[in-house]
Protein backbone atom coordinates (compact mmCIF):
# COMPACT_ATOMS: atom_id res chain seq x y z
CA UNK A 1 0.00 0.00 0.00
CA UNK A 2 0.66 3.28 -0.44
CA UNK A 3 0.81 6.16 2.79
CA UNK A 4 1.51 10.06 2.70
CA UNK A 5 3.95 10.84 5.59
CA UNK A 6 3.93 14.54 6.54
CA UNK A 7 6.64 16.11 8.29
CA UNK A 8 6.85 19.69 10.13
CA UNK A 9 8.98 21.75 12.18
CA UNK A 10 11.89 20.27 12.94
CA UNK A 11 11.33 16.53 11.52
CA UNK A 12 10.74 18.38 7.96
CA UNK A 13 14.03 20.21 9.02
CA UNK A 14 16.11 16.50 9.44
CA UNK A 15 14.16 14.55 6.60
CA UNK A 16 14.91 17.54 4.17
CA UNK A 17 11.77 17.10 2.66
CA UNK A 18 8.09 17.89 4.03
CA UNK A 19 6.28 14.86 2.41
CA UNK A 20 7.42 11.59 1.34
CA UNK A 21 5.53 8.65 -0.24
CA UNK A 22 6.25 5.37 1.53
CA UNK A 23 5.12 2.29 -0.55
CA UNK A 24 5.08 -0.73 2.26
CA UNK A 25 2.90 -4.12 3.68
CA UNK A 26 -0.44 -3.56 3.51
CA UNK A 27 -1.47 -4.56 6.87
CA UNK A 28 1.02 -2.46 9.16
CA UNK A 29 0.47 0.14 12.15
CA UNK A 30 2.13 3.77 12.80
CA UNK A 31 5.45 1.82 14.42
CA UNK A 32 5.80 0.32 11.45
CA UNK A 33 5.93 3.23 8.90
CA UNK A 34 7.82 5.02 11.64
CA UNK A 35 10.42 2.62 11.57
CA UNK A 36 10.87 2.11 8.08
CA UNK A 37 11.18 6.32 8.04
CA UNK A 38 14.14 5.99 10.88
CA UNK A 39 16.00 3.54 8.77
CA UNK A 40 16.45 6.29 6.28
CA UNK A 41 16.33 9.02 8.74
CA UNK A 42 18.55 8.07 11.14
CA UNK A 43 19.21 11.77 12.64
CA UNK A 44 15.12 11.43 13.69
CA UNK A 45 16.34 8.89 16.40
CA UNK A 46 16.99 11.99 18.93
CA UNK A 47 13.95 13.53 18.50
CA UNK A 48 10.61 13.20 20.84
CA UNK A 49 8.20 12.31 18.02
CA UNK A 50 4.52 12.60 18.21
CA UNK A 51 1.93 10.72 15.35
CA UNK A 52 -0.78 11.48 13.61
CA UNK A 53 -3.36 9.58 11.14
CA UNK A 54 -5.37 10.91 9.12
CA UNK A 55 -5.30 14.76 11.14
CA UNK A 56 -5.72 12.87 14.22
CA UNK A 57 -3.57 12.14 16.94
CA UNK A 58 -2.50 8.49 16.87
CA UNK A 59 -0.84 6.19 18.95
CA UNK A 60 2.26 3.48 17.48
CA UNK A 61 -0.15 0.39 17.64
CA UNK A 62 -2.73 1.86 15.03
CA UNK A 63 -3.32 0.35 11.92
CA UNK A 64 -2.30 2.30 8.65
CA UNK A 65 -4.59 1.66 5.70
CA UNK A 66 -4.19 2.50 2.41
CA UNK A 67 -4.33 6.55 1.16
CA UNK A 68 -4.35 7.82 4.93
CA UNK A 69 -2.19 10.45 5.51
CA UNK A 70 0.75 10.17 8.53
CA UNK A 71 2.53 13.27 9.94
CA UNK A 72 5.69 12.90 11.93
CA UNK A 73 6.59 16.13 14.34
CA UNK A 74 7.86 17.29 17.42
CA UNK A 75 5.87 18.84 20.29
CA UNK A 76 4.39 21.35 19.63
CA UNK A 77 5.32 24.71 20.59
CA UNK A 78 2.48 27.54 19.07
CA UNK A 79 1.05 30.18 21.26
CA UNK B 1 -19.99 32.97 16.74
CA UNK B 2 -16.98 30.96 17.59
CA UNK B 3 -14.39 30.93 15.40
CA UNK B 4 -10.87 29.48 15.13
CA UNK B 5 -8.42 30.86 12.18
CA UNK B 6 -4.57 30.84 11.00
CA UNK B 7 -3.68 33.25 8.89
CA UNK B 8 -0.47 35.16 7.87
CA UNK B 9 -2.00 38.80 8.56
CA UNK B 10 -1.37 40.62 11.67
CA UNK B 11 -3.63 39.92 14.11
CA UNK B 12 -6.06 42.96 15.37
CA UNK B 13 -6.86 42.13 18.69
CA UNK B 14 -10.03 44.64 19.40
CA UNK B 15 -11.24 42.51 16.11
CA UNK B 16 -11.05 39.11 18.00
CA UNK B 17 -12.77 40.56 21.17
CA UNK B 18 -15.62 41.94 19.23
CA UNK B 19 -16.39 39.21 17.25
CA UNK B 20 -17.26 37.20 19.96
CA UNK B 21 -19.61 39.54 22.03
CA UNK B 22 -23.32 38.26 21.85
CA UNK B 23 -25.79 40.90 23.07
CA UNK B 24 -26.46 38.43 25.75
CA UNK B 25 -23.27 38.28 27.67
CA UNK B 26 -21.57 40.92 29.25
CA UNK B 27 -17.92 40.83 29.63
CA UNK B 28 -15.19 39.26 26.95
CA UNK B 29 -11.78 37.90 28.46
CA UNK B 30 -8.83 37.73 25.73
CA UNK B 31 -5.35 37.12 25.92
CA UNK B 32 -2.68 37.96 23.43
CA UNK B 33 0.25 36.68 23.00
CA UNK B 34 3.07 37.85 20.97
CA UNK B 35 6.89 37.74 19.89
CA UNK B 36 9.40 38.35 23.01
CA UNK B 37 12.43 40.26 22.08
CA UNK B 38 14.05 38.19 24.76
CA UNK B 39 14.00 34.51 26.05
CA UNK B 40 16.58 33.22 29.00
CA UNK B 41 18.71 36.68 27.82
CA UNK B 42 19.26 35.46 24.49
CA UNK B 43 17.97 38.17 21.41
CA UNK B 44 15.01 37.01 19.37
CA UNK B 45 15.45 39.13 15.61
CA UNK B 46 11.88 37.37 14.66
CA UNK B 47 9.97 34.28 14.77
CA UNK B 48 8.08 32.00 11.87
CA UNK B 49 5.33 30.26 13.06
CA UNK B 50 4.13 26.80 11.05
CA UNK B 51 1.44 25.01 10.79
CA UNK B 52 -0.15 20.79 9.97
CA UNK B 53 -2.94 23.42 8.89
CA UNK B 54 -6.08 20.80 8.83
CA UNK B 55 -5.19 19.26 11.77
CA UNK B 56 -4.69 22.29 13.37
CA UNK B 57 -8.35 23.71 12.43
CA UNK B 58 -9.86 21.00 13.58
CA UNK B 59 -7.81 20.93 16.99
CA UNK B 60 -8.63 24.17 17.72
CA UNK B 61 -12.67 23.55 16.88
CA UNK B 62 -12.08 20.38 19.40
CA UNK B 63 -10.55 22.54 22.38
CA UNK B 64 -13.31 25.07 21.78
CA UNK B 65 -16.09 22.32 22.12
CA UNK B 66 -14.08 21.14 25.29
CA UNK B 67 -14.18 24.25 26.68
CA UNK B 68 -17.96 25.00 26.09
CA UNK B 69 -18.76 22.09 27.53
CA UNK B 70 -16.46 22.52 30.89
CA UNK B 71 -17.35 26.05 31.36
CA UNK B 72 -20.52 28.66 31.45
CA UNK B 73 -19.18 30.44 28.41
CA UNK B 74 -21.01 31.77 25.04
CA UNK B 75 -18.92 32.25 22.22
CA UNK B 76 -14.69 31.70 21.80
CA UNK B 77 -12.72 33.09 18.84
CA UNK B 78 -8.71 31.78 18.17
CA UNK B 79 -6.94 33.13 15.90
CA UNK B 80 -3.41 32.04 15.48
CA UNK B 81 -0.95 34.00 12.91
CA UNK B 82 1.89 31.61 10.62
CA UNK B 83 4.88 32.49 8.78
CA UNK B 84 7.25 35.73 9.70
CA UNK B 85 6.57 37.47 12.52
CA UNK B 86 8.56 40.40 14.04
CA UNK B 87 9.40 41.20 17.68
CA UNK B 88 6.11 42.36 19.56
CA UNK B 89 3.81 41.32 16.94
CA UNK B 90 0.75 38.99 18.22
CA UNK B 91 0.89 35.85 17.35
CA UNK B 92 -1.84 34.31 19.02
CA UNK B 93 -5.48 35.97 20.40
CA UNK B 94 -7.94 34.19 22.33
CA UNK B 95 -11.30 35.56 23.00
CA UNK B 96 -14.00 34.22 25.26
CA UNK B 97 -17.13 35.56 25.65
CA UNK B 98 -19.59 34.68 28.93
CA UNK B 99 -22.26 35.63 30.73
CA UNK B 100 -20.22 35.98 33.88
CA UNK B 101 -16.54 37.12 33.38
CA UNK B 102 -15.31 34.32 36.05
CA UNK B 103 -16.00 31.91 33.53
CA UNK B 104 -14.63 33.56 30.49
CA UNK B 105 -11.32 34.21 32.64
CA UNK B 106 -11.00 30.50 33.38
CA UNK B 107 -11.93 28.99 30.29
CA UNK B 108 -9.09 31.40 28.28
CA UNK B 109 -6.73 30.83 30.46
CA UNK B 110 -7.83 26.74 29.65
CA UNK B 111 -7.86 27.40 26.31
CA UNK B 112 -4.39 28.80 26.13
CA UNK B 113 -2.42 26.45 27.86
CA UNK B 114 -4.24 23.62 25.54
CA UNK B 115 -3.64 25.27 22.53
CA UNK B 116 0.15 25.02 23.37
CA UNK B 117 -0.16 21.55 24.14
CA UNK B 118 -2.33 20.54 21.53
CA UNK B 119 -2.71 22.16 18.55
CA UNK B 120 -0.08 21.54 15.73
CA UNK B 121 1.71 24.65 15.39
CA UNK B 122 5.71 25.15 15.28
CA UNK B 123 7.69 28.04 16.45
CA UNK B 124 11.07 28.44 15.42
CA UNK B 125 13.42 31.24 16.97
CA UNK B 126 15.99 33.28 14.88
CA UNK B 127 19.06 34.37 16.47
CA UNK B 128 21.65 36.65 15.32
CA UNK B 129 23.95 33.50 15.37
CA UNK B 130 21.62 30.92 14.77
CA UNK B 131 18.22 29.06 14.20
CA UNK B 132 16.17 26.99 16.39
CA UNK B 133 12.81 24.85 15.89
CA UNK B 134 11.01 25.24 19.56
CA UNK B 135 10.22 21.62 21.28
CA UNK B 136 6.70 21.97 23.57
CA UNK B 137 7.52 21.88 27.11
CA UNK B 138 4.92 19.07 27.59
CA UNK B 139 3.34 16.93 25.82
CA UNK B 140 -0.42 16.09 25.61
CA UNK B 141 -0.91 13.59 28.29
CA UNK B 142 -2.98 11.30 26.24
CA UNK B 143 -0.78 11.58 23.06
CA UNK B 144 1.88 8.66 21.85
CA UNK B 145 5.26 9.57 22.52
CA UNK B 146 7.69 7.55 19.08
CA UNK B 147 10.85 7.06 18.51
CA UNK B 148 13.65 5.07 18.82
CA UNK C 1 3.60 52.21 30.52
CA UNK C 2 0.31 51.94 33.14
CA UNK C 3 -2.22 54.30 32.51
CA UNK C 4 -5.69 55.04 33.65
CA UNK C 5 -7.80 57.19 31.32
CA UNK C 6 -11.70 58.44 31.61
CA UNK C 7 -13.17 59.29 28.12
CA UNK C 8 -16.38 59.40 26.40
CA UNK C 9 -14.87 58.51 22.91
CA UNK C 10 -15.08 55.30 22.05
CA UNK C 11 -12.68 52.64 23.14
CA UNK C 12 -10.57 50.61 20.79
CA UNK C 13 -10.22 47.22 22.84
CA UNK C 14 -7.04 46.60 20.86
CA UNK C 15 -5.45 49.58 21.41
CA UNK C 16 -5.45 49.33 25.01
CA UNK C 17 -3.86 46.20 24.73
CA UNK C 18 -1.10 46.91 22.52
CA UNK C 19 -0.74 49.99 24.97
CA UNK C 20 0.39 48.13 27.92
CA UNK C 21 2.95 45.92 25.81
CA UNK C 22 6.67 45.81 27.15
CA UNK C 23 9.07 44.29 24.65
CA UNK C 24 9.83 41.93 28.28
CA UNK C 25 6.92 40.75 28.20
CA UNK C 26 5.11 37.22 26.13
CA UNK C 27 1.22 37.97 27.23
CA UNK C 28 -1.41 40.29 27.78
CA UNK C 29 -4.67 39.43 29.23
CA UNK C 30 -7.54 41.61 28.54
CA UNK C 31 -10.97 42.14 30.03
CA UNK C 32 -13.43 44.36 28.25
CA UNK C 33 -16.40 45.11 29.52
CA UNK C 34 -19.88 46.30 27.36
CA UNK C 35 -23.44 47.33 27.36
CA UNK C 36 -25.97 44.35 27.49
CA UNK C 37 -29.25 44.22 25.75
CA UNK C 38 -31.07 42.21 28.43
CA UNK C 39 -30.67 41.95 32.33
CA UNK C 40 -32.71 39.70 34.43
CA UNK C 41 -35.26 40.19 30.94
CA UNK C 42 -35.16 43.53 30.98
CA UNK C 43 -34.17 45.48 27.70
CA UNK C 44 -31.90 48.14 28.62
CA UNK C 45 -32.08 51.24 25.48
CA UNK C 46 -28.94 52.30 26.67
CA UNK C 47 -26.62 53.66 29.36
CA UNK C 48 -25.12 56.58 30.95
CA UNK C 49 -21.96 56.40 33.38
CA UNK C 50 -20.89 59.04 35.72
CA UNK C 51 -17.66 59.46 37.59
CA UNK C 52 -16.48 62.14 40.44
CA UNK C 53 -13.54 62.42 37.82
CA UNK C 54 -10.28 63.31 39.70
CA UNK C 55 -11.91 60.87 42.32
CA UNK C 56 -11.87 57.77 39.82
CA UNK C 57 -8.56 58.36 38.72
CA UNK C 58 -6.59 58.79 41.89
CA UNK C 59 -8.92 55.37 42.40
CA UNK C 60 -7.94 53.86 39.42
CA UNK C 61 -4.01 54.64 40.22
CA UNK C 62 -4.38 52.96 43.33
CA UNK C 63 -5.78 49.82 41.88
CA UNK C 64 -3.26 49.10 39.91
CA UNK C 65 -0.78 50.06 42.85
CA UNK C 66 -2.08 47.33 44.23
CA UNK C 67 -1.91 45.02 41.75
CA UNK C 68 1.85 45.56 40.70
CA UNK C 69 2.56 44.96 44.30
CA UNK C 70 0.40 41.69 44.65
CA UNK C 71 1.02 39.81 41.08
CA UNK C 72 4.30 39.65 39.28
CA UNK C 73 2.94 41.74 36.61
CA UNK C 74 4.68 44.76 34.29
CA UNK C 75 2.34 47.16 33.15
CA UNK C 76 -1.66 47.58 33.10
CA UNK C 77 -3.82 49.92 30.98
CA UNK C 78 -7.09 50.56 32.70
CA UNK C 79 -9.67 52.95 30.49
CA UNK C 80 -13.49 53.43 31.52
CA UNK C 81 -16.03 55.13 29.02
CA UNK C 82 -18.09 57.85 30.17
CA UNK C 83 -21.54 59.46 28.95
CA UNK C 84 -23.99 57.90 26.82
CA UNK C 85 -23.52 54.04 25.55
CA UNK C 86 -25.76 52.34 23.05
CA UNK C 87 -25.99 48.34 23.27
CA UNK C 88 -22.90 46.67 23.07
CA UNK C 89 -20.39 49.32 23.23
CA UNK C 90 -17.70 48.90 25.25
CA UNK C 91 -17.81 50.12 28.91
CA UNK C 92 -14.48 49.40 30.22
CA UNK C 93 -11.05 47.89 29.12
CA UNK C 94 -8.65 46.52 31.33
CA UNK C 95 -5.30 45.18 29.81
CA UNK C 96 -2.54 43.44 31.86
CA UNK C 97 0.83 42.87 30.55
CA UNK C 98 3.20 40.31 32.35
CA UNK C 99 5.98 37.97 31.97
CA UNK C 100 3.60 34.89 32.65
CA UNK C 101 0.10 34.99 31.55
CA UNK C 102 -1.26 33.27 34.79
CA UNK C 103 -0.23 36.10 36.79
CA UNK C 104 -1.46 38.59 33.98
CA UNK C 105 -5.16 36.67 34.12
CA UNK C 106 -5.32 37.07 37.88
CA UNK C 107 -4.30 40.69 38.30
CA UNK C 108 -6.84 41.64 35.35
CA UNK C 109 -9.52 39.14 37.30
CA UNK C 110 -8.20 41.08 40.66
CA UNK C 111 -8.74 44.72 38.73
CA UNK C 112 -12.52 44.58 37.33
CA UNK C 113 -13.47 43.29 40.64
CA UNK C 114 -11.81 45.86 42.55
CA UNK C 115 -12.89 48.51 40.23
CA UNK C 116 -16.62 47.71 40.53
CA UNK C 117 -16.28 48.30 43.93
CA UNK C 118 -14.32 51.15 44.95
CA UNK C 119 -13.67 53.14 41.64
CA UNK C 120 -16.54 56.20 41.93
CA UNK C 121 -18.56 55.92 38.80
CA UNK C 122 -22.09 55.03 38.45
CA UNK C 123 -24.30 53.53 35.75
CA UNK C 124 -27.46 54.51 34.68
CA UNK C 125 -29.84 52.02 32.74
CA UNK C 126 -32.38 53.45 30.38
CA UNK C 127 -35.52 51.40 29.85
CA UNK C 128 -38.74 52.04 27.69
CA UNK C 129 -40.61 53.15 30.26
CA UNK C 130 -38.24 54.45 32.81
CA UNK C 131 -34.18 54.73 33.86
CA UNK C 132 -32.92 53.98 36.97
CA UNK C 133 -29.57 54.19 39.15
CA UNK C 134 -27.70 51.43 39.55
CA UNK C 135 -26.60 50.45 43.33
CA UNK C 136 -23.34 48.48 43.18
CA UNK C 137 -23.81 45.22 44.54
CA UNK C 138 -21.19 45.15 48.20
CA UNK C 139 -19.40 48.41 49.48
CA UNK C 140 -15.71 48.21 49.66
CA UNK C 141 -15.43 46.45 53.05
CA UNK C 142 -13.22 49.35 54.36
CA UNK C 143 -15.76 52.12 53.24
CA UNK C 144 -17.68 53.76 55.86
CA UNK C 145 -21.65 53.59 55.22
CA UNK C 146 -23.44 56.48 56.96
CA UNK C 147 -26.91 57.73 56.37
CA UNK C 148 -30.15 57.37 58.64
CA UNK D 1 -16.46 77.67 57.92
CA UNK D 2 -17.10 76.86 53.97
CA UNK D 3 -17.51 73.22 52.76
CA UNK D 4 -18.26 72.08 49.13
CA UNK D 5 -20.28 69.41 48.71
CA UNK D 6 -20.91 67.21 46.03
CA UNK D 7 -23.06 64.90 44.55
CA UNK D 8 -22.91 62.18 41.87
CA UNK D 9 -25.68 59.93 40.00
CA UNK D 10 -28.63 59.16 42.22
CA UNK D 11 -27.51 61.43 45.38
CA UNK D 12 -27.13 64.69 42.61
CA UNK D 13 -30.93 63.26 41.29
CA UNK D 14 -32.21 63.46 44.51
CA UNK D 15 -31.15 66.53 45.56
CA UNK D 16 -31.25 68.22 42.49
CA UNK D 17 -28.06 69.72 42.45
CA UNK D 18 -24.55 68.59 41.58
CA UNK D 19 -23.05 70.37 44.22
CA UNK D 20 -23.75 72.94 47.56
CA UNK D 21 -21.26 75.19 49.77
CA UNK D 22 -22.68 74.64 53.13
CA UNK D 23 -21.80 77.07 55.78
CA UNK D 24 -20.83 75.43 59.37
CA UNK D 25 -19.23 75.40 62.21
CA UNK D 26 -15.50 75.33 62.05
CA UNK D 27 -14.73 71.99 63.64
CA UNK D 28 -17.12 69.47 62.24
CA UNK D 29 -16.88 65.80 61.02
CA UNK D 30 -18.09 64.14 57.78
CA UNK D 31 -21.18 62.96 59.30
CA UNK D 32 -22.02 66.53 61.33
CA UNK D 33 -21.92 67.75 57.42
CA UNK D 34 -24.54 64.73 56.49
CA UNK D 35 -26.91 65.28 58.81
CA UNK D 36 -26.98 69.15 57.95
CA UNK D 37 -27.78 67.84 54.49
CA UNK D 38 -30.23 65.22 55.28
CA UNK D 39 -32.27 67.82 57.43
CA UNK D 40 -32.66 69.85 53.72
CA UNK D 41 -32.48 66.57 51.94
CA UNK D 42 -34.81 63.91 53.97
CA UNK D 43 -35.03 61.86 50.43
CA UNK D 44 -31.46 60.93 50.75
CA UNK D 45 -32.12 58.88 54.52
CA UNK D 46 -33.05 55.92 52.50
CA UNK D 47 -30.22 55.65 50.56
CA UNK D 48 -26.82 53.43 51.91
CA UNK D 49 -24.48 56.93 51.64
CA UNK D 50 -20.62 56.54 50.80
CA UNK D 51 -18.50 59.64 52.12
CA UNK D 52 -15.57 61.37 50.90
CA UNK D 53 -13.50 64.24 51.82
CA UNK D 54 -10.60 65.45 49.14
CA UNK D 55 -11.20 62.88 46.61
CA UNK D 56 -10.35 60.20 48.94
CA UNK D 57 -12.87 57.91 50.83
CA UNK D 58 -13.86 58.73 54.55
CA UNK D 59 -15.49 57.65 57.39
CA UNK D 60 -18.01 60.03 59.57
CA UNK D 61 -15.77 60.61 62.12
CA UNK D 62 -13.26 62.06 60.12
CA UNK D 63 -12.85 65.97 60.51
CA UNK D 64 -13.50 68.18 57.52
CA UNK D 65 -11.67 71.10 57.24
CA UNK D 66 -12.64 75.01 55.30
CA UNK D 67 -12.42 74.55 51.64
CA UNK D 68 -12.37 71.21 51.91
CA UNK D 69 -14.39 68.84 49.10
CA UNK D 70 -16.47 66.38 50.38
CA UNK D 71 -18.79 63.89 48.26
CA UNK D 72 -21.71 62.05 49.40
CA UNK D 73 -22.71 58.89 47.03
CA UNK D 74 -24.70 55.62 46.68
CA UNK D 75 -22.21 52.19 46.09
CA UNK D 76 -20.46 52.75 42.75
CA UNK D 77 -21.83 50.66 39.88
CA UNK D 78 -18.85 51.10 36.88
CA UNK D 79 -17.15 48.13 35.00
Amino acid sequence: MKVRVLFFGATADLVGNRELTLTCADTGTADDILHLILKDFPQLQDQKLLLSINQEYAYGFESVREGDEMAIFTAVSGG
Amino acid sequence: MDFFELTTDPLDVGEVARRVVPQECGATVTLDGYVRQFTKGRETLHLIYEAYEPMAVKEMQKIIEQAKSQFEIEHVGIMHRLGKLEIGETSVVISVAAPHRKAAFEACEWLIRKLKRTVPIWKKEVYANGEEWIEGDTSPPSLPISGS
